[in-house]
């Protein structure tokens, strides 16, 4: 029972801050809360005794993204355009909803262990990573060994963005200045606050 | 060696990137791209050979762990067919992007530029050759994530690319989001990543709504990736303004890989003896495909921006492979797989002809081709034959392709929709006829810019259009691969009963 | 009774990750400000990384690390493999986002869509 | 923030503590929670710390981007070489346990390897992520100065209109 209420008053906070940063229109507030997420999120992630997620997640949502969210913000207007709710949107995030809702209820129970993940492919894991491998976190012999493919592959992902920022932002392939630059017609309320 | 070459075709251009991002100086860096994209060509072509020999499915372990604990790279008919088709375009595209980069990038970023061109090509191959459905998830992100950086490097002559590469992100990004959710769904319901496993074990909890809820936000994500119509929106803008090499790339390239992609997990992994596919899947892509192909058929008959036109009436040839896949049948998918292979090669020579008269004027109008066909006629010609291959007229590649898909309609006594599809390819004479009033029957106005060609210009767009033709003439082998790939998926009569 | 707390438990942890999810996808798709849609984008995926540690938790279980005790269950350690390199994907991603709304404020001055598509509309009619 | 002697004497003190726990991240992966990915992040943090407390130009002097790059490709080479040895030693791609003459030592081995390459490029690739996104606002103070800054251009632009 108490785990069950640490978790849903973690995943409360969470539906909180999320409604928030979407709501507020200051980005400075919308960048902080969305920092504040992957925190929370990062708490919620050592309740289900991922630790190794949650390090990542509170280093690279909360430090990381927070920190180039603030670079980029310091060249933005610090408000965003008011906007009313979208029906449209709204209407196809609730359907998709819906449809994850029904299929939930076919699923294992949460923390089941005859759950059919806990039963193929992991026990293997479990069992045979100190025979094959010798290292204890078990998470660290999948990600380096087993799945070590995944990990170059991720790697990869991390170089390819570090090649697009270096392109998009630090390179030198510019649109040639045009002369009517200087200043076109303010439409719309932007920078209304 | 022979035994490692699944892993070397992916891995050579992924070793490469590195050594290209370090590079200073254009040529070198072009280089080194070009040697690594043929290497990896000349790989997958003995691939096709070696797989067509043994006859059967080649499995390559990494770090020799077996297949579910550890990652396969899988060796089938079906990627067989698909992998010279990606090298293939990235090798023609490369030895293209010298001049065409050159024109449109500025020289200080060509190493990075040809890093990012690598991990493109060596990311959707790797999404084709793995045997896992996580790590197609990984490879996805490593082409798409480069290919952003290319779309948006063509903010050197326009900065609308910008906007384009910023939608395709946000687009994109959704779309491998809900591929990762359904994956979530099935690895619950199953307790495996690999597809073969998965494919043996889902047959246990086939009648949940979970398994089906798992199909559908799989289905929904590569169909985002895909740009099957009405999920389309981003394509146009991101092909349009990406230079014009990427856009000859990925027009070829990157839709085809997920469809590809989607063929692997409807039918590999699902099958089509899985409840509610037929409806769900079937008759959904086919109304797509077939609703996708006059849309983007007409819209590229009101276009006047060459690239626009070409990447509306890939909407169009998007929606053809739906159509195939929607058959659910093997003649169905064996023009899937058909289309998939000869709308790389047309789509690939036109782009790049349609590039190089970009990079010399700026860009490529209906008003900048007019009255072209007596200055540049060797380019000229290249885009009449890939135009009409788009059509589908008799003895190009194109025709095959739609002979094929109209009888897979026929065999399932489809006849309004096989009707459709021929009155939608008919249609596309009208752009086609539209370009080439322009260029051969309207004088060039003056004061118009004077177009050049030289041999190393239009090169790479006529191997293209010499593989077209070759197709539509000698079609026995590709149309054989194409139904062995097929078979893999959906067992012939034969063997099913 | 823990048997139907854990039940409990169970379903409203996935049905409230779902509504998380959706929160971000409206996010995502509803939202003209391209920063919003990059905070929304993190909301969504985010979410999905805790539906896969949710599937991962077996009750009573501990962090996998083994310990040397027989007896102890561990939880099941793939989803976290899986989610740390998604963790990274996202933010490669994002970092990617946000350098191209740098340049995208930089050569439009503003980053609303609605307000670029109103500046490209203009440039079409004077083209 | 650079005038104020507090901060300058923590970080002072924190930057080398800081990098010292990215090493016990890195290297005590095997035993508990962390890894290449979690240690390359601090360790680039320590050094975006140092930027932001003693001044962005100072930083690069600490991290000059030539070697940035290098370090960003030689992470990615050095996992991918670990992953050809297997295969130069006659087994496939990311065979750890043939680097060894003991399949355990072999893994253990090719683990510290990659995750050494992955520390590395994570680590160059925040840093010069830091280093790119300060850049373009040379005018940048980050943190706690942001707020009040960003208010600053948004006011400008008003009045520019």
């Amino acid at each position: 029972m108490a785990g069950f209420l640490v978790n849903a008053s973690l995943i409360a906070l969470l539906a909180l801050i999320a409604i928030l940063a979407l709501r507020l229109h200051r980005l400075f507030a919308v960048v902080m809360l969305s920092g504040a997420f992957s925190l929370v999120a990062a708490l919620q992630f050592v309740v289900l005794d991922a630790v190794d997620v949650a390090f990542t997640e509170a280093a690279v949502g909360a430090g990381i993204s927070t920190v180039l969210a603030l670079a980029t913000l310091s060249l933005l207007p610090a408000e965003e355009k008011p906007h009313s709710i979208s029906l449209v949107p709204a209407f196809l995030a609730t359907l998709t909803g819906l449809l994850l809702a029904v299929a939930v209820t076919d699923l294992p129970d949460f923390g089941d262990a005859k759950a059919p993940i806990h039963n193929h492919v992991a026990p293997e894991y479990i069992v045979g990573s100190e025979q094959a491998i010798g290292v204890p976190n078990i998470v660290t012999s999948v990600l380096a060994s087993y799945r070590s493919f995944d990990t170059f592959g991720e790697t990869l992902v991390v170089f390819t963005a570090a090649l697009a920022v270096l392109l998009i932002i630090g390179g030198y392939t510019r649109t040639p200045q045009k002369p009517k630059k200087a200043k076109r017609k303010s439409k719309g309320g932007r920078n209304a606050g | 060696m022979m035994q490692h070459l699944p892993i070397l075709q992916v891995l050579l251009p992924l070793l490469a990137s590195p050594f290209a991002a370090l590079l200073r100086g254009r040529d070198v860096a072009w280089g080194l791209t070009f040697v690594t994209t043929g290497l990896a060509f000349l790989i997958s072509i003995a691939l096709f050979f070696q797989q067509r020999a043994i006859g059967e499915t080649m499995i390559y372990e990494l770090g020799n762990w077996a297949a579910p604990l550890g990652i396969v790279y899988v060796i089938d008919a079906a990627s067989a067919l698909v992998l010279p088709v990606i090298s293939g375009i990235g090798f023609i595209a490369t030895l293209a992007a010298r001049q065409l980069v050159a024109a449109e990038i500025d020289a200080r970023d060509h190493g990075l530029f040809y890093a990012a061109w690598l991990l493109t090509i060596a990311g959707m191959m790797g999404q084709v050759t793995t045997g896992d459905a996580f790590n197609i998830f990984v490879f996805l992100e490593i082409s798409s994530l480069s290919a952003y950086a290319l779309v948006a490097m063509g903010a050197g002559r326009d900065r609308r690319a910008l906007p384009a590469a910023f939608n395709y992100l946000i687009l994109g990004t959704v779309g491998a989001t809900f591929y990762v959710i359904g994956l979530g769904l099935l690895y619950m319901l199953t307790g495996t990543l690999n597809l073969a496993d998965l494919a043996e074990r889902l047959p246990h909890v086939e009648e949940t709504r979970a398994a089906f809820t798992a199909m559908a936000f799989i289905a929904l994500g590569l169909f985002l990736k895909m740009a099957l119509f009405p999920l389309h929106f981003w394509l146009v803008p991101a092909y349009a303004h990406a230079p014009s090499a990427v856009t000859a790339l990925m027009a070829s390239t990157a839709t085809k890989v997920s469809v590809y992609v989607l063929i692997r997990l409807i039918f590999g992994v699902f099958g089509v003896e899985f409840p509610g596919i037929a409806d769900a899947v079937g008759l959904l892509v086919l109304t797509l495909g077939i609703a996708g192909a006059f849309v983007g058929t007409l819209a590229a008959i009101v276009e006047t921006d060459l690239k626009k036109l070409f990447a509306q009436s890939s909407i169009a040839q998007l929606g053809y492979m739906a159509i195939g896949i929607g058959a659910m049948s093997a003649t169905g998918l064996a023009a899937a797989f058909l289309h998939l292979f000869n709308h790389a090669l047309m789509k690939g020579a036109l782009f790049l002809a349609i590039g190089m008269i970009a990079a010399q004027a700026g860009r490529a109008t209906m008003g900048t081709i007019q009255g072209a066909g007596k200055q540049i006629p060797i380019t000229m010609t290249a885009i009449l034959f890939g135009g009409l291959a788009l059509i589908g007229v008799p003895l190009t590649a194109g025709f095959i392709s739609k002979l094929y898909l109209i009888r897979a309609l026929l065999e399932q006594n489809f006849w309004l929709l096989a009707g459709l599809t021929f009155i939608s390819s008919a249609l596309a004479l009208a752009y086609v006829w539209k370009i080439i009033e322009a260029t051969w029957l309207q004088p060039r106005p003056k004061g118009a810019p004077v177009l050049r060609e030289t041999a190393s210009q239009y090169i790479p767009a006529w191997i293209m259009v010499v593989a077209t033709l070759g197709f539509g003439i000698y079609a026995t082998p590709l149309v054989e691969a194409a139904f062995a790939a097929a078979h893999v998926f959906i067992p012939s009569v034969a063997g099913a009963n | 009774m823990t048997a139907m707390t854990d039940q409990l438990l169970g379903q409203w942890n996935y049905y409230l990750v779902i509504i998380l999810m959706m929160i971000g996808f409206y996010g995502v798709i509803a939202r003209g400000n391209m920063v919003k849609k990059i905070v929304g984008l993190n909301i969504f995926q985010t979410s999905v990384f805790m539906l896969y540690i949710s599937m991962g938790k077996v009750a009573e279980g501990s962090a996998p690390i083994l310990t040397g005790d027989p007896t102890t269950v561990y939880s099941n350690p793939l989803p976290h493999v899986l989610i740390l390199t998604a963790i990274v994907v996202g933010v490669s991603t994002t970092a990617v986002g946000y350098a191209l709304i740098i340049r995208i404020q930089e050569s439009f001055g503003t980053i609303e869509d609605d307000d670029i598509i109103a500046q490209l509309d203009d440039e079409e009619e004077t083209a | 923030m650079q005038d104020d002697v507090v901060i300058r004497v923590v970080a002072k003190v924190m930057i080398p503590a800081v990098m010292l726990f990215a090493l016990y991240v890195q290297f005590h992966g095997d035993y508990g929670p962390g890894g290449g990915f979690q240690a390359g992040v601090i360790f680039a943090s320590a050094f975006v710390l140092n930027a932001v407390v003693f001044g962005l130009n100072k930083g690069r002097h600490v991290w000059p981007a030539r070697y940035n790059l290098m370090g960003i490709c030689g992470g990615v080479l050095i996992y991918g070489l670990t992953g050809v040895g297997g295969m130069v030693l006659g087994e496939n791609f990311l065979n750890f346990n043939v680097l060894s003459s003991d399949p355990i030592a072999g893994q253990h081995l090719g683990i510290l390897l990659v995750e050494f390459g992955v520390g590395l490029t994570v680590a160059a690739v925040m840093v010069m992520l830091f280093f790119t996104f300060a850049g373009r606002t040379a005018h940048l103070r980050l943190l706690s100065k942001s707020d009040a800054h960003e208010r600053k251009i948004s006011a400008s632009k008003k009045r520019r209109k």
